[in-house]
């Protein structure tokens, strides 16, 4: 929050506007009256985490039977016991999962903040404008702390809530404080809806200051892949998350004519949102633009987390300037033995390396490009950008100088590697996606490249493999010797992020969500930790754009399904439109812009639906998770950042599926179809309640494989409010995707039947059939129409909540 | 000779070390045994099976013996394509689990608890936190791996067989021979 | 942060006070410019960081060897291999660190924030004043911040920037973000400089609400001990930190004369704080204190958290209110047990109870007086406090009719327990301080109950060996049966936390404790994890106000160095003064109040020397360091807090040791005495280098045994700024500490000998001749003068500093 | 015949379970020789000896045989009522581990950094944080433990004889009749 001490002098009060009439007109412009909630404390959204747990059963698979954060520890907690400090098994897990929530949280916070001071610093207070097509403008912050901001300065209250809320919570984790694994999940409940604020704020806040699209579907496509950053020029590389000094290091390019000496590429969402910036500022004052010039989309995607040392080892850059957050640590030993010089632009990663922020930048470059020392700390984002532009294009010739006299893998070092392995197998013991190593650089060393190529997707990068090898085989450089031709060629297309959803889309998509008749929305997030290849989000993607749902990618997984063509050499993006609707596929933005994603949801209740959202969270999200078919995958998600967002959903009432390496986080929310009371439901109407179909079935879910993830999305997209055709479009999706894939029908089909014209119309004459043989269901055959057997029956008018003061009139 | 199962009982992600409590390596007899004397036994298998086909069928001879099969992921795929269904159910795993793991629920054919639950070709990781998941929350359930891995959050498993197929093949065989005897 | 945006109307500014020309006076009444570093950010102080950490190594013994945070994990660290993300393992313990800290410094920031709003809700916006004696009134406010506060309310903005710091310092543990164990622990240090300021907020503002002792030396003795529960009366124990809810059941009992039915008893720091509330509050508007009438010292010390279980098996309490803290997350379960009603007034720790904040208090009273749930959530403070005391009123005399048909442990359960040992030693493998339970159990079995009573305060209460006891022998119940007269009897006073030290008394010590004269100060804090029994900590702080030293406890140390009476059966508190002086030692308060411990330092530095401290962290920090002899000793922390706590004294340069126990912190800082270039300290007259003796050899530190201990603070004190005869006193105490326990000379005395007349006048002459025969150093024996060997040579004017910029004049 | 000293390779503290690597428990006969091996060995005793006051004797049997030893805690205390001081340093534990860890440390004599350390007396917790501390940041210093646990963070120990104290004097006499042989 802005320093604003208690009592101060009017001179001091520059940054305060005191404009009487006009703010209290502003005011009333939101005619929405304050909601029940505004600013939601640990407490006040209780009642709501109770409910969502009480119908999806915490569920934890505990990675550690220890703990050892006291020092009474290391407390054995295995079967349930209680450590020194009286905590169960259960609790300590909700425990850790609040500290992985938070860290999340934080993370997307405090680079909000970050964001906050800097561009306030930059540009001034801009006013906050997110153009004539986006009229809820900021719906999680209204949502949530019931403000409507007119500046980017109105955010600072919202980030001081965050970080208050934050500490409260984090507090919450000491030694001796919350005991029950149920408060704990509420906390982490709390904790994800405080990381979707910080994500909404963070976005916003860059949308604003550096005129990316605001919800634009023909948002430009862009270069995508390592092969796309051209060899001729110096190869700047920027990874990490908070564009600050990566859009310095572009400003300063164009300022200085300097696009033909230099290239920048991204890796992880410093990628995404270097193309999101855009040739004018949309400031409304024209002195103030010229200033502020823009660039467009003139950065290159390098690529996603999980390509970063593949890239490394592939020799694909000259100077990196790191940011925050997934920036993998090791970074600067890897730049140090390839001779690449490194920038750590920001205080949360500043390796060790000194601060040289005051410092001329000459001198700074000049100790770079000679080697002086591997890497510095330039915290001032213009001056990082001028030395990371200006150290790639002085320290290329070094490097090629260096390279000539002795490559960093050369012919011979390759053979001489791969004929080294003793087939011990101690790589494959540790190798996340169980690549079999041993047979790979055996191939190898017989001269037979085909298995490093294959593999090479499969790898996640991670260097297991080489740290335990006991013939020190660097096994990831063999990999990118054996893969060069692959990088050098790697060029494809991925549309920039566009940003929120726009209010006339959710117009057009809105009812046909929530009757079904647009199957769902397909949130497709996270990181690259894939057992089975990058190639399975695309599968994902392709195969719900192609069934006609809704699908929005963001972060790391845009990037990723970028990699894949059909067979004319089109990647997604070029093969369907990016309009937030039915058949289209929209790249949302980095990691931060997820919050849009929310925000979608709450339009639909808002916009749609005609709810006040304003400090109304629970009514809100009690609309989505009874009425808005969407569901968010992440697959591949390596991150606590994913913990948070997912739990946010979760929150929201948005169900999220995960894959294997998901069971680190340790705790999902699973229902029992078995418990007939878990899944009565209140129709608004009168107060009544009723049994309905457990729609959806699931919270957090981690499938086996992508064929069940596909399974259980389309499944997780079924909503109680569905009308029959809907019901029918969706059921469809769901039995065909298990024939394709299954190779029969799914058991659980009949609970979503109510009525006979929810049945898919392919089959629809033997499931009738079936329904009556098998499962008893009575069938008048001359109507075709099922007289008994439902759950409930079919009701058009059904208005279902989960929430007391919704009814509208007591039976 | 029977093959010997209780070598290298050492987890095959080598970090998996979840605290005092870890699984023991028996012999073939042992878990056959075991299997044998179940009352309420539940064969859960995975994905792997499709990369190690010959596996199915062995589920399957499993399977006739009257030992229900929950196949989880898409693998039921591989039993419809065998024509063996009988007693398969398609469940996910992780809704499985959190099944098991209330001492009220009914099993997949509403009859009861199981008692016995046995994994086979399931992703390690994901095996091995569902174990956990039972270790710490049911205990009365006793864990079984089958699987060519030491599975350390198991009671009972093989050691780590993983770089050995045939002899991990020779193990499987044994145990159903014992359970069939 | 106060919720407050950045534009709004004049009539919407009520909190706002716009004083044009009386603010600016007042602004400048603190004569102070400001300093370098106002409000400092990650990176601001870490040049001071590292001059900490090139001397005091960072030392890591990792408790696990595996990192579980992401989903590319468990990754295996041993042998400081990387993880997946490229962390290796030196930078992940560094992480953890951080993590710990940041989890002690919210519990302190989050507990200041919320007596920050509950203060202002009841008793609004109160004039921030610490009376006449203490005009440095908020040293490291003033330090950190740069501002002097004037209401309650400008602690806000103070609060918000511990927020804004933590949110950012959270964010950097995330996977991916921070790399370097340096950079980690640099980020530690910033927070535990954080939890330093959060503390000395929380105990400002309490301080001035409830208007208790500022600084008082003869602050009452109070009551102490188990045994001084009246037991004729209704025991509501209020058990925790936070004194809200336990402070309005004490205004309730005051307001309707309930002193004669309920007995109130405070575990952990509510009980300290309960007894500091003062009888009238410091407003200066009569009708104010009218209206907040206080309640004087009439709570009891039940006891320190090492006492819970003991005091919830001996049957000590009929009604629990639990706040936030160092609360046993089973507190639900045993009071369950013995029929307890427990009421949670914190949103940090509701344990799964229901929330009733809403409901009529005779109905919630009814429910828990009926057993008809064990426990109940009222967050709000004035309720939980009638509900409190009107339950422990209620269910008196239920409870006495429960034990009557059923006793909670009878003569013949304890024999049929003690009887069914199978002496299996599982017990003896969990036990911390390894008592030989399964002997103390056969002999009780047999009629002893000798060992019951010598092991019963060595017993920390953890409840493991009840847990893995295969006859499921309710061990601890077997104590407190066996224990029952001791309980009955424990009968103490303990002096009532007096707050911060006055400026009168700095004014006293400030150029003795410099000089050395007065050897040190030993600040006595934290918790009760003792492997060897709470009277280590009495022996400790006996050892060392015997010795002359000015001794200073908090917190739990404080309760429990108050068990123990001298021949005469006097506590330490009633053997000696309360002020800050030599011999004399002082209770500061709860472990908040640790901040005037600091802040004690800051005002040597500050009142006595003259410096700046607005805005000058580091400069006080380096004067601290070099010239202030003090020692912190946390002899049996377990928590966090004290991770934290321990944190910011080393950044402020202040040593601490623990004892073993603590190595579960996994980190130290550890200095080398072979590395002459580490000891290379400025003088701030030229700027010339000077070889120093190692003083303060250590920043954190391990001690074996309490022993070792002793000796260490002893040696801890020394600096170099001392003057001879400082020097001399301080030599004597730590070789005749070491004659004492160890039956030798400590073998490193030498190096802190400068000048012949630092010698230890007892041992003079001896000292001499083992330097010229054993070390080789050249004596006159004529004059008794050291010609040679000394690794510097004494110099009065020597002004040793550790930053640049204080060089006054460059040679 | 020689005490069993590899059995009960179990923690004393139980939910001490670092990780992957964990000791090895050999016999008496083993690891007198690798003490009896070593080129710079430093024995370091703690104050649990006053526990088990005949430790000292022993320690004190082995100082004699040229290994020097460090007294940490107060424990020197034993040795000076022993009147035996010549090779023992008085140093704490925690700083000593702090410049074992070091390569360029050059030992209390100055010679050098020592090639095997062996730890006994020493309060568990700690002791087993020491041995982890060498274990991760300097494993050129081979890690014995000859004191009555199971010492997990070591690379050799006994295994655990907490509860048999003659047999644990036994052995220790088994490994300085090795050493002096
Ligand atoms: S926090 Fe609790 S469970 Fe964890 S080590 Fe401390 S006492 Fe044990
Ligand atoms: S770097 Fe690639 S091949 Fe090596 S262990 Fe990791 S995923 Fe497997
Ligand atoms: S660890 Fe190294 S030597 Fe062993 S199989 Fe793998 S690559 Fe070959
Ligand atoms: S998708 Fe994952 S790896 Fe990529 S930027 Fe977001 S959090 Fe980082
Ligand atoms: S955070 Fe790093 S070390 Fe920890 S599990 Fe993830 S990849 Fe491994
Ligand atoms: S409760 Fe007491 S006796 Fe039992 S294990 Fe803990 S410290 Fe030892
Ligand atoms: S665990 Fe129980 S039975 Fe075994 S020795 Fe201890 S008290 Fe006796
Ligand atoms: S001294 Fe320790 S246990 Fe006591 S109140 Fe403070 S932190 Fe809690």
């Amino acid at each position: 929050m802005d320093k604003m001490e208690g009592s101060f002098a009017v001179e001091d009060m520059q940054n305060v506007q005191i404009n009487i009439g006009a703010i209290v007109k502003e005011v009333e412009e939101w005619d929405q009256p304050m909601g029940p909630f505004p600013y939601p404390s640990i407490a006040t959204l209780r009642d709501w985490d109770f409910k969502i747990m009480n119908r999806y059963k915490v569920f934890y698979s505990p990675i550690c039977d220890r703990c050892t954060l006291c020092t009474y520890g290391p407390c054995d907690l295995t079967g349930n016991k209680r450590g020194a400090c009286g905590i169960d098994q259960a609790a300590q897990q909700g425990r850790i999962v609040l500290i992985a929530v938070l860290m999340g949280c934080t993370a997307h916070a405090a680079h909000g903040r970050h964001l906050y001071h800097w561009c306030l610093d930059k540009f001034g207070d801009l006013p906050f404008k997110m153009g004539d097509e986006i009229l809820v403008d900021a719906p999680l912050t209204r949502t949530i702390a019931g403000i409507k901001p007119k500046t980017l300065k109105d955010f600072g209250p919202v980030l001081g809530y965050v970080e208050e809320q934050v500490s409260q919570l984090l507090a919450c984790t000491h030694t001796g404080q919350e005991g029950s694994y149920l408060d704990f999940e509420s906390k982490a409940l709390h904790a994800g809806m405080l990381d979707s604020l910080g994500k909404e704020v963070s976005d916003l806040i860059q949308i604003v200051a550096y005129d990316m699209p605001r919800g634009d579907e023909d948002a430009p496509l862009v270069e995508c892949g390592m092969g796309t950053l051209d060899k001729n020029k110096a190869i700047l590389i920027t990874y990490g998350h908070n564009l600050a000094g990566s859009a310095e290091a572009m400003f300063y390019t164009e300022d200085n004519n300097l696009w033909d000496k230099v290239d920048i590429g991204g890796v992880c969402c410093t990628a995404i949102d270097n193309t999101r910036i855009c040739e004018g500022i949309g400031h409304p004052d024209k002195e103030f633009n010229d200033k502020y010039r823009m660039v467009g989309a003139k950065a290159k995607i390098a690529g996603a987390i999980g390509w970063w040392r593949k890239m490394v080892r592939g020799d694909c850059m000259d100077c990196i300037m790191v940011d925050e957050q997934c920036v993998w640590t090791d970074a600067i030993v890897d730049a140090e033995k390839y001779k690449v010089p490194l920038i750590a632009t920001n205080e949360k990663i500043m390796l060790g390396l000194p601060d040289r922020t005051n410092d001329p930048v000459d001198e700074i470059v000049d100790d770079l490009v000679n080697f002086r020392m591997p890497g510095v700390v330039v915290l001032d984002p213009v001056k990082a950008g001028e030395v990371g532009v200006k150290t790639a294009i002085a320290v290329k010739p070094k490097r090629a100088e260096i390279r000539e006299a002795d490559p960093f893998l050369s012919e011979e070092d390759f053979k001489k590697y791969a004929e080294s392995c003793t087939y011990c197998h101690s790589c494959q013991f540790v190798c996340p996606p169980h690549i079999k190593i041993g047979d790979v650089v055996r191939a190898a060393a017989e001269g037979n490249y085909e298995p490093l190529s294959t593999t090479y997707e499969i790898c996640v990068g991670c260097r297991r493999c080489e740290q335990v090898c006991p013939q020190d085989i660097p096994i990831l450089s063999l990999y990118a010797y054996a893969n060069r031709d692959y990088i050098r060629n790697q060029k494809f297309k991925m549309r920039a992020g566009r940003g929120p959803v726009k209010d006339t889309e959710i117009r057009r998509v809105g009812a046909p969500l929530v009757l079904g008749t647009i199957p769902g929305v397909i949130a497709i997030i996270g990181c690259g930790n894939y057992p089975n290849g990058t190639k399975e989000c695309y599968d994902i993607a392709r195969e719900f754009v192609d069934r006609g749902f809704i699908v929005a990618a963001t972060g790391c997984m845009a990037m990723d399904m970028s990699l894949y063509t059909d067979a004319e050499g089109k990647t997604i993006w070029e093969q369907f439109p990016g309009g937030f609707d039915g058949r289209n596929i929209c790249n949302i933005g980095s990691c931060v812009a997820n919050a849009h994603l929310h925000g979608a949801g709450i339009k639909v209740a808002t916009i749609f639906a005609g709810r006040n959202e304003r400090a109304n969270y629970d009514d809100i999200a009690d609309y989505i998770l009874s009425k808005v078919g969407a569901c968010g995958v992440a697959w591949g998600a390596y991150s606590q950042k994913a913990a948070s967002i997912a739990t946010g959903f979760n929150r929201l009432g948005v169900p999220a599926v995960v894959q294997s390496h998901s069971v680190m986080y340790r705790r999902a929310f699973l229902g029992r179809t078995d418990k007939r009371e878990d899944w009565e439901i209140i129709d608004a109407r009168d107060g009544s309640k009723v049994y309905c179909e457990p729609a959806p079935e699931h919270m957090l879910y981690v499938a086996e494989s992508v064929e069940e993830c596909m399974l259980m999305m389309a499944k997780l997209c079924i909503r109680p409010s569905d009308n029959n055709s809907g019901r029918m479009i969706k059921l469809t999706h769901y039995c065909d995707i298990s024939m394709k894939y299954f190779g029969c029908m799914p058991p659980d089909w009949p609970i979503y039947v109510r009525h006979a014209s929810d049945l898919p119309l392919k089959w629809k004459e033997d499931m009738m059939k079936e329904l009556e043989s098998k499962y008893g269901w009575e069938i008048d055959w001359k109507r075709k129409a099922i007289l008994s057997g439902p759950i409930r029956k079919s009701d058009v008018s059904f208005d279902p909540t989960n929430i007391e003061r919704k009814i509208r009139v007591k039976k | 000779m029977a093959v010997d199962t209780t070598k290298n009982p050492v987890p095959f992600e080598m970090a998996q070390i979840p605290g005092p409590e870890m699984a023991k390596a028996y012999n073939t007899a042992v878990i056959g045994a075991i299997l044998k004397k179940a009352k309420r036994p539940l064969l859960v298998v995975g994905a792997e099976l499709f990369e190690d086909p010959v596996m199915f069928d062995k589920a399957i001879e499993i399977g006739k013996t009257g030992v229900p099969i929950a196949a989880t992921a898409h693998s039921i795929k591989g039993f419809v394509e065998r024509g063996y269904t009988e007693n398969v159910t398609m469940i996910g795993l992780h809704p499985l689990t959190n099944y098991l793991r209330f001492k009220d629920w009914q099993g997949l054919d509403g009859k009861g608890q199981y008692d016995v639950v046995i994994f086979t070709g399931i992703f390690y990781k994901f095996a091995s936190a569902m174990f956990s998941a039972l270790k710490n929350f049911n205990r009365d359930i006793k864990r079984v791996s089958i699987d060519r891995y030491y599975h350390v959050n198991a009671d009972m498993t093989f050691g780590n067989l993983a770089f050995n197929p045939d002899q991990y093949h020779e193990a499987v065989d044994e145990v159903i021979a014992k359970l069939k005897a």
